[in-house]
């Protein structure tokens, strides 16, 4: 569904994202892995259309997309959240999530509609009227999502949407991530959660100072010395492997 | 019974860019009606007096216009003043609607009489006649000297005041004989004025002819001496400074022998020196504003008397049919024309001398002989 | 050390904290630990002055702080490393390093600094760059030894582990472990609950703006309740 | 068209007078910079400044150089206490009610020095007013020439400050990071106050090196605001050095410009250039982008 | 967020134009036609500062397109009055989306845009003043004749209700932007621009949109100004003045806001004219009292005044209950 190929980004000087590939199938969870400022989000922002590579293409179903401007993306069915959550200030929750629903319906009261019902989906239900500026950083989190799911993506970019939940909150995301997949959502996501990538992602890339260093099953990746060196470090990689085998 | 008395609107900015002015305006307006009143007010009224009602045009054409209205409302017989020309625009067209009397004071856009209200009358000269007179004594003064003037630069604010009179100017100019070296315009306010300076001084003209604000002919005139460059003349035309007594005060040396052709009241008049010691009493300068707007009541308090009425369609009668004694202003007998405009105004030609301001044209008013050219 | 007492304190209509007590001891390490939103980041932000207390007491060393102002607070040794880190972004690495001894007098500074660059030399490396252009870990360093450029008496540290990679993770602990093993007081508020319960001596359970449980670290990790809770087993 | 040395001295003239403009933008940047606010008191605090300086003068006799040392604590204080007790408190941080509180506050000053002066125009005649530099040929502006040089100083002592002093830590640090700050034990309301204070004295360094060779009136201010403003947003709003760059640019644009155009249709070069800049370098010369 | 409901909005508008109608004359005739004019233009303001959070300080540039297009059209081409008019509401609706193709297209927004606005209208000020074509310095002078094809009426109340009738349609436009997905889009991009692109927001083309309504708003106060003041030069129709005035009426009022124009330019004129009685012949110190009254109303108002009147309003029911 999505090809990345061989994307590149400079900052002045800094080259962020380094010939970096990576390939998501229909219908499934890939995971992007990797430690901070190793080029990540920025990825995620060439492919939402965000940002113009200095080097690369991305297609998206088969048609090269990397001209595009971000809302043509959108209105194709790219949705993203920013890790930095990004809401409208001035509006409230249901009014942050039917801006996303507009894009399919012109009518005021069918987009609020829309919107009511996602908000019940993400468990914001009852933060309705509530200023988003008054939540907390996992409600905003929440906002992230149910304002890109609001769009009715096909492919949706979760940037780093765990962080901030403690293990037991954790638990109770997954269902609903797995859910939005069962739907028929392609999702790659951005996180740092192992355990949520342990239990969520078909296949994982590892990126590391803007080169793609590994990628596979999950599991092989964390066995990758490579990984482990960059990222995980031993005590992370012990402590997933004792509980993989406990699970 | 005391007879009631006759309202009379003043229409000045009283706040805003040209405050000054209208507080010069005010002190003569407000000098006259208490001569009148002292004088036994209106006879023909049986001795009402005059009632002055300030109007506040707070330098802007929209004041101007609710000023008016609100004037209206007080119920003045009249209106005097405006000042400037893009406010007595809107104003007297305001008037025009109640047929309220107007009678513009210094603005000097030719378009306000022509358009052909009934009820506007303009006391002071428009500018093509200032223009005309301006340009008659500058030839004479040019010729009488033996003719030193060839080239002349003109400098003007490109407003509505100095754009019209340049335009003019660089009509006239070349048939009577003068070479325009430059036309230069300039913003008011301007910030600097060095680079006008500098193309003077490249230019080397033998007159400078400006027209502008009170503020950017100090700049320029500084700017002239420092920059030591020296025409053989500076001959304004309704110059902001060149008839100011704070421009001669403060900067002497730069003000030497600069003439301007401007509104002016006879300097002969008693009455000219007592206006003076008034305003400067009140801590001002003495400009032409005071001696118009004495002048201007005085012709309105005429108009009523001939009138016989506070009556507005008759004082428009009054006014369009009459003719007035002019004050301290050098214009004869007033006499005001088919649009309006009074036939017999006049500029004045002055030329700072020493401490002073003389009057150097026309020899009827005349207190001092032309010194020119100056430098040389 | 630290005393606080039924302290009460929201943002405009609402009310967030509802009577919060805990206490912190000198050279301790205390765990605040708490689902999202429950006020631990009010709770920060009350502390050191940022929001103002509605009730309750604060007591710091003795001195009473509820309504001091953050200088005062700093002054007094009570340092907040806030969540998200709040790193000035257009300084270099050393002047918001020096920036952190704002409230102290100016000599002893440049040995404060290579004190903090002894703990941390990924700093020393970067000591002229913008901070701004540090990666997450690095900035979640400089946040810490900024605020120990303040001489703290009390440290407390609002998720430090947000966003950072499981390596970074690691070492973010290490360091807090070695911090509080230099005798340093910290205040501990974390959604790692696993680990942070492995570094503190104590532990406070926060929910809706109330401290519903607290105890020893060890003892509260094996509390059935909360582990199902917190730890999602 | 025009000698060579004339073009030389109308540039020159225009580096000078641009760095004029620069020490009005200086202020005007530095105060964006911090508290992101687009001061629209600024041309009245100006004239205050100007006011101030020919009170020193034409009352108290001072040389108007010297008058600066005076007029700057004064503005400064001034400032200080403008943003801490009425613009901070009555905007509540929100950057329409600053717009509106700093327009307020313009028609409060302008009102309240025209009731004060009257709309009266007012001059000194100091002994350097006609005073001219002669470098060759050309005829410099003597203090023209002082103001070109105070001001390379200002903006150098400025710098200075800000990087080299806790206080200008401070100012830079609260212009990103007002939490940060003030959990470093930063009183923001304070450094706010600090940088309109500096704003302001820089104000009244330009009033004391306009005032020899300029006239001040209840308006005079606004005739710099606008090019303070474009100079600012050329040079990158919240940038010194883009400040002092960007006046002198503009100053030599201006110059220029009314050589070969005429002083009125001169400062549409002003403006284009301003809006081209804009268009092809959204952030100014040395704006950083966001 | 203050939504007032059409009837609402009916019974505003017809009431003014029974006020106007019923007992006015002369000076408040006068003063109440410049407040509708200034309440245009503020509401076109309104809609690309306050909806969409692109503040202008150079709406003159869209009024004076309004001004000169009516002038201009009628004196030197003798064209029709209400030609004139539609003419010149085109012509702002055109000027917004030449300013606007350019500055939106370079990204510009906040202090940038607002200055980059106050430029173009500062060029057009200068062109407009020094262009024989549009009368040069000496402004343009309309001809005083009363008549229907004229839009000069000899009762000026008949102007007066035309005014109104324009700020009907600008209080429309507004309402309509509060419940549509338009409005919806204005108001996320004023919030977060990067946000309402991923949500498939073509933030340009709303942009460009935004801007074409708001000069077409306020260019028609231009060519109402023209039309009742018959007069223009370059400083009236270009000045800053207007620019600031639309401004301020719509943020005092309260931006973003259906009402808010309409209430700040009400209360920002008519408090104009009151502390007029309070200058005790001390020049300036109208104005003083009217900046210091302002200062203070934002200090007491920070959200405009129609948040205020709401949040008084709303806690008058909620004191009762307590009692
Ligand atoms: N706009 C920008 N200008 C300059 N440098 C940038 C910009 N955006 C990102 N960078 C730099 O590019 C690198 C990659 O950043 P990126 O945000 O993609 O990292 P990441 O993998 O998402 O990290 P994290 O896990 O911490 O979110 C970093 O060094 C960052 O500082
Ligand atoms: N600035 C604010 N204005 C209004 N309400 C706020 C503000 N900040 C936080 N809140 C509210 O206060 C409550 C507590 O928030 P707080 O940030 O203290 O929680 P937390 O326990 O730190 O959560 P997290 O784990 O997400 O950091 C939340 O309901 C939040 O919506
Ligand atoms: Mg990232
Ligand atoms: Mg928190």
């Amino acid at each position: 569904m999505l090809e990345v190929k061989a994307l590149t980004k400079r900052f002045s000087g800094l080259v962020a994202v380094d010939q970096a590939s990576l390939s998501v199938a229909k219908g499934s969870i890939t995971g992007l892995i990797g430690p901070n400022g190793a080029g990540k989000t920025t990825l995620f922002a060439m492919v939402a259309g965000f940002l113009q590579p200095d080097g690369g293409a991305v297609h998206y179903d088969g048609r090269d997309i990397t001209a595009l401007a971000p809302h043509v993306r959108a209105r194709q069915g790219i949705a993203r959240t920013f890790q930095i959550v990004q809401p409208f200030e001035g509006l409230n929750v249901q009014e942050n999530i039917a801006v996303g629903a507009y894009l399919h319906t012109p009518h005021a009261d069918e987009a609020m509609r829309q919107a009511a019902e996602i908000a019940q989906r993400v468990g914001l239900g009852g933060d309705l009227t509530k200023a988003s500026s008054d939540l907390t950083v996992a409600g905003r989190k929440r906002l992230e999502v149910a304002r890109a799911l609001a769009t009715k993506p096909r492919l949706l970019l979760l940037d780093e949407v765990l962080a901030g939940l403690n293990p037991s909150e954790i638990r109770d995301v997954l269902p609903l991530v797995r859910a939005i997949r069962d739907q028929g959502v392609t999702i790659l996501m951005i996180e740092h959660i192992m355990q949520a990538v342990m239990n969520l992602c078909d296949k994982v890339y590892v990126l590391s100072q803007g080169r793609m260093i590994a990628q596979g099953e999950p599991k092989a990746v964390c066995e990758d010395p490579q990984v482990i060196e960059a990222y995980l470090g031993h005590g992370a990689a012990e402590r997933l492997r004792a509980e993989q085998a406990h699970a | 019974a005391e007879p009631a008395p006759v309202k009379v609107g003043l229409l000045q900015p009283i706040s805003g860019a040209f405050a000054l002015d209208g507080d010069l305006a005010r002190i003569g307006a407000e000098y006259a009606v208490k001569e009148i009143n002292d004088a036994g007010g209106i006879k023909a009224l049986g001795g009402a007096k005059l009632e002055l009602v300030l109007g506040d045009s707070r330098s802007n054409a929209e004041a101007g216009a609710q000023a008016t209205e609100e004037l209206q409302s007080a119920g003045v017989a009249a209106v005097l003043g405006g000042f400037a020309s893009g406010i007595a625009l809107t104003a007297t067209q305001t008037a025009a609607r109640y047929d309220l009397p107007f009678v513009v004071d210094c603005a000097v856009a030719d378009t306000i009489t022509e358009r052909g209200l009934k009820n506007t009358f303009r006391f002071n000269p428009n500018f093509s006649m200032a223009t005309d007179v301006a340009l008659k004594n500058l030839v004479k003064l040019n010729d009488d000297a033996g003719k030193p003037v060839k080239t002349v630069a003109i400098v003007h604010e490109d407003g509505l005041f100095g754009s019209g009179l340049a335009k003019i100017m660089q009509q006239k100019l070349p048939s009577l004989g003068f070479q325009i070296v430059e036309t230069i315009a300039h913003p008011t306010p301007a910030r600097d004025m060095s680079n006008v300076v500098l193309r003077l001084r490249a230019l080397n003209p033998d007159l400078i002819v400006p027209s502008h604000y009170f503020n950017e002919f100090v700049l320029m005139a500084r700017t002239l001496q420092q920059q030591r460059v020296r025409p053989k003349g500076i001959y304004a035309v309704f110059g902001g400074a060149a008839s100011s007594y704070r421009f001669v005060n403060e900067f002497p040396e730069a003000a030497q022998g600069v003439m301007d052709c401007n509104h002016w009241g006879d300097p002969k008049s008693p009455i000219t020196a007592k206006l003076r010691e008034t305003v400067t009493a009140a801590g001002k300068f003495y400009a032409y504003n005071t001696p118009i707007n004495y002048s201007l009541m005085k012709v309105f308090a005429q108009a009523v008397e001939k009138a016989g009425s506070a009556d507005r369609a008759k004082i428009i009668e009054a006014l369009a049919g009459g003719e007035f004694d002019s004050g301290i202003m050098p214009y004869g007998k007033t006499k005001f024309d088919a649009k309006g405009q009074n036939l017999s105004a006049l500029p004045l030609n002055t030329q700072v001398q020493g401490k002073d301001i003389k009057v150097i044209y026309p020899a009827d008013y005349a207190d001092a002989k032309p010194v020119f050219p100056i430098n040389g | 050390m630290l005393e606080v007492r039924d302290l009460r304190a929201g943002y405009g209509g609402t009310e967030v904290l509802r009577g919060v007590s805990l206490d912190v001891k000198a050279g301790e390490v205390v765990a605040v630990l708490g689902s999202n939103g429950v006020g631990k980041t009010t709770l920060n932000k009350v502390l050191s002055g940022l929001v103002p207390a509605t009730a309750g007491s604060i007591r710091f060393n003795g001195a009473a702080l509820e309504h001091a102002a953050a200088p005062q607070i700093v002054s007094a040794g009570l340092i907040h490393v806030p969540e998200g880190r709040k790193i000035f972004p257009n300084l270099s690495v050393r002047e918001n390093l020096e920036l952190g001894a704002y409230c102290r007098p100016r000599r002893g500074r440049a040995e404060k600094i290579e004190q903090v660059y002894a703990t941390f030399p990924k700093l020393k490396q970067r000591a002229r760059q913008y901070a701004g252009t540090l990666s997450g870990g690095e900035q979640q360093m400089l946040a810490i030894g900024r605020g120990l450029m303040g001489e703290p008496k009390l440290l407390i540290l609002d998720e430090p582990s947000l966003g950072l990679s499981p390596l970074m993770v690691e070492e973010m602990f290490a360091l807090i472990a070695r911090l509080a093993a230099s005798g340093l007081a910290i205040m501990l508020v974390e959604q790692n609950v696993v680990q942070s319960l492995e570094l503190a001596g104590r532990a406070y359970i926060m929910e809706n703006g109330l401290i519903t449980l607290s105890g020893l670290a060890t003892e509260l990790k094996s509390n059935a309740e909360l582990k199902r809770a917190y730890l999602g087993l | 068209m025009y000698s060579p040395q004339i073009v030389v001295e109308a540039l020159l003239n225009g580096l000078m007078l641009g760095a004029i403009y620069a020490l009005i933008a200086l202020g005007l940047t530095l105060i964006y910079g911090v508290l992101h606010i687009v001061n629209f008191a600024h041309g009245a605090l100006l004239t205050v400044a100007m006011f101030m300086v020919w009170l020193a003068c034409a009352r108290f006799g001072l040389d108007p150089y010297l008058a600066i040392l005076v007029v700057a604590p004064v503005m400064f204080a001034f400032g200080y206490a403008l943003q801490r007790f009425i613009i901070g408190p009555a905007s509540h941080g929100k950057d329409n009610g600053i717009l509106l509180v700093t327009l307020g506050l313009s028609i409060i000053i302008e009102n309240a020095l025209l009731a004060a002066f009257q709309s009266d125009t007012r001059t000194i005649t100091s002994d350097y007013s006609f005073k001219v530099v002669e470098l060759g040929p050309l005829l410099l502006s003597f203090p023209r020439v002082v103001g070109f040089g105070v001001t390379i100083a200002t903006t150098l002592l400025l710098w200075l400050v800000l990087h080299q002093t806790d206080i200008g830590k401070a100012i830079r640090a609260v212009a990103k990071e007002k939490l940060g700050a003030s959990l470093v034990g930063i009183s923001v309301p304070h450094v706010y106050a600090m940088t309109f204070a500096i704003g302001c004295a820089c104000l009244a360094v330009a009033a004391g090196l306009l005032m020899p060779s300029f006239y001040v009136s209840p308006k005079t201010g606004a005739a710099f605001v606008l090019v303070a403003f474009t100079i600012v947003v050329l040079g990158g709003m919240g940038s010194i050095p883009g400040a002092l760059i960007g006046g002198l640019l503009i100053g030599v644009v201006e110059a220029a410009s009314s050589l070969f155009l005429g002083d009125s249709l001169g400062q549409i070069g002003i403006f284009l250039i301003f809006i081209v800049t804009l268009l092809v370098r959204p952030t100014g010369l040395f704006g950083a982008r966001t | 967020m203050m939504r007032p409901r059409l009837p609402t909005l009916a019974i505003i508008v017809v009431a003014l134009a029974t006020i106007a109608f019923a007992c006015l004359s002369g000076a408040l005739l006068n003063l109440m036609i410049f407040m509708m004019i200034i309440a245009l233009a503020a509401q076109g303001w309104n809609i690309l500062g306050g909806y969409a959070g692109l503040s202008s300080f150079g709406h003159a540039a869209f009024f004076g397109a309004g001004a000169y297009a009516m002038a201009v059209l009628q004196t030197r081409f003798g064209i029709n009055a209400w030609i004139a008019l539609v003419v010149g509401i085109a012509l702002g609706a055109l000027v917004g989306a030449v300013i606007g193709f350019l500055s939106f297209r370079s990204g510009l927004k906040g202090s940038y845009f607002a200055l980059i606005t106050l430029a173009f209208a500062e060029v057009a000020r200068i062109l407009a003043n020094s262009t024989d074509f549009t009368g040069g310095a000496a402004g343009i002078l309309l001809k005083l004749q009363t008549g229907l094809p004229y839009l000069q009426f000899a009762d000026r109340r008949y102007f007066l209700l035309i005014t109104i009738g324009f700020v009907a349609i600008g209080l429309l436009v507004s309402w309509w932007l509060e419940h549509s997905r338009f409005g919806a889009y204005l108001v996320a991009l004023r919030e977060n621009e990067q946000a309402a692109q991923a949500l498939g927001v073509d933030v340009f083309a709303v942009k460009m949109k935004a801007i074409a309504i708001s000069g077409a708003l306020t260019a028609a106060a231009g060519c109402l100004y023209a039309q009742n003041y018959l007069f223009i030069d370059a400083n009236v129709a270009f000045g800053s003045w207007i620019s600031i005035e639309a401004l301020f009426a719509a943020i005092v009022g309260g931006a973003g806001t259906v009402l808010g124009p309409l209430i700040g330019a009400i209360v920002l004129l008519g408090l104009g004219e009151l502390t007029k009685c309070v200058s005790g012949g001390i020049p300036g110190m109208d104005l003083l009292v009217f900046g210091v009254i302002l200062v203070l109303s934002v200090a007491f108002s920070p959200n405009g005044l129609v948040m205020l009147m709401k949040s008084l309003g709303l806690r008058a029911p909620a004191k009762a209950k307590e009692a």
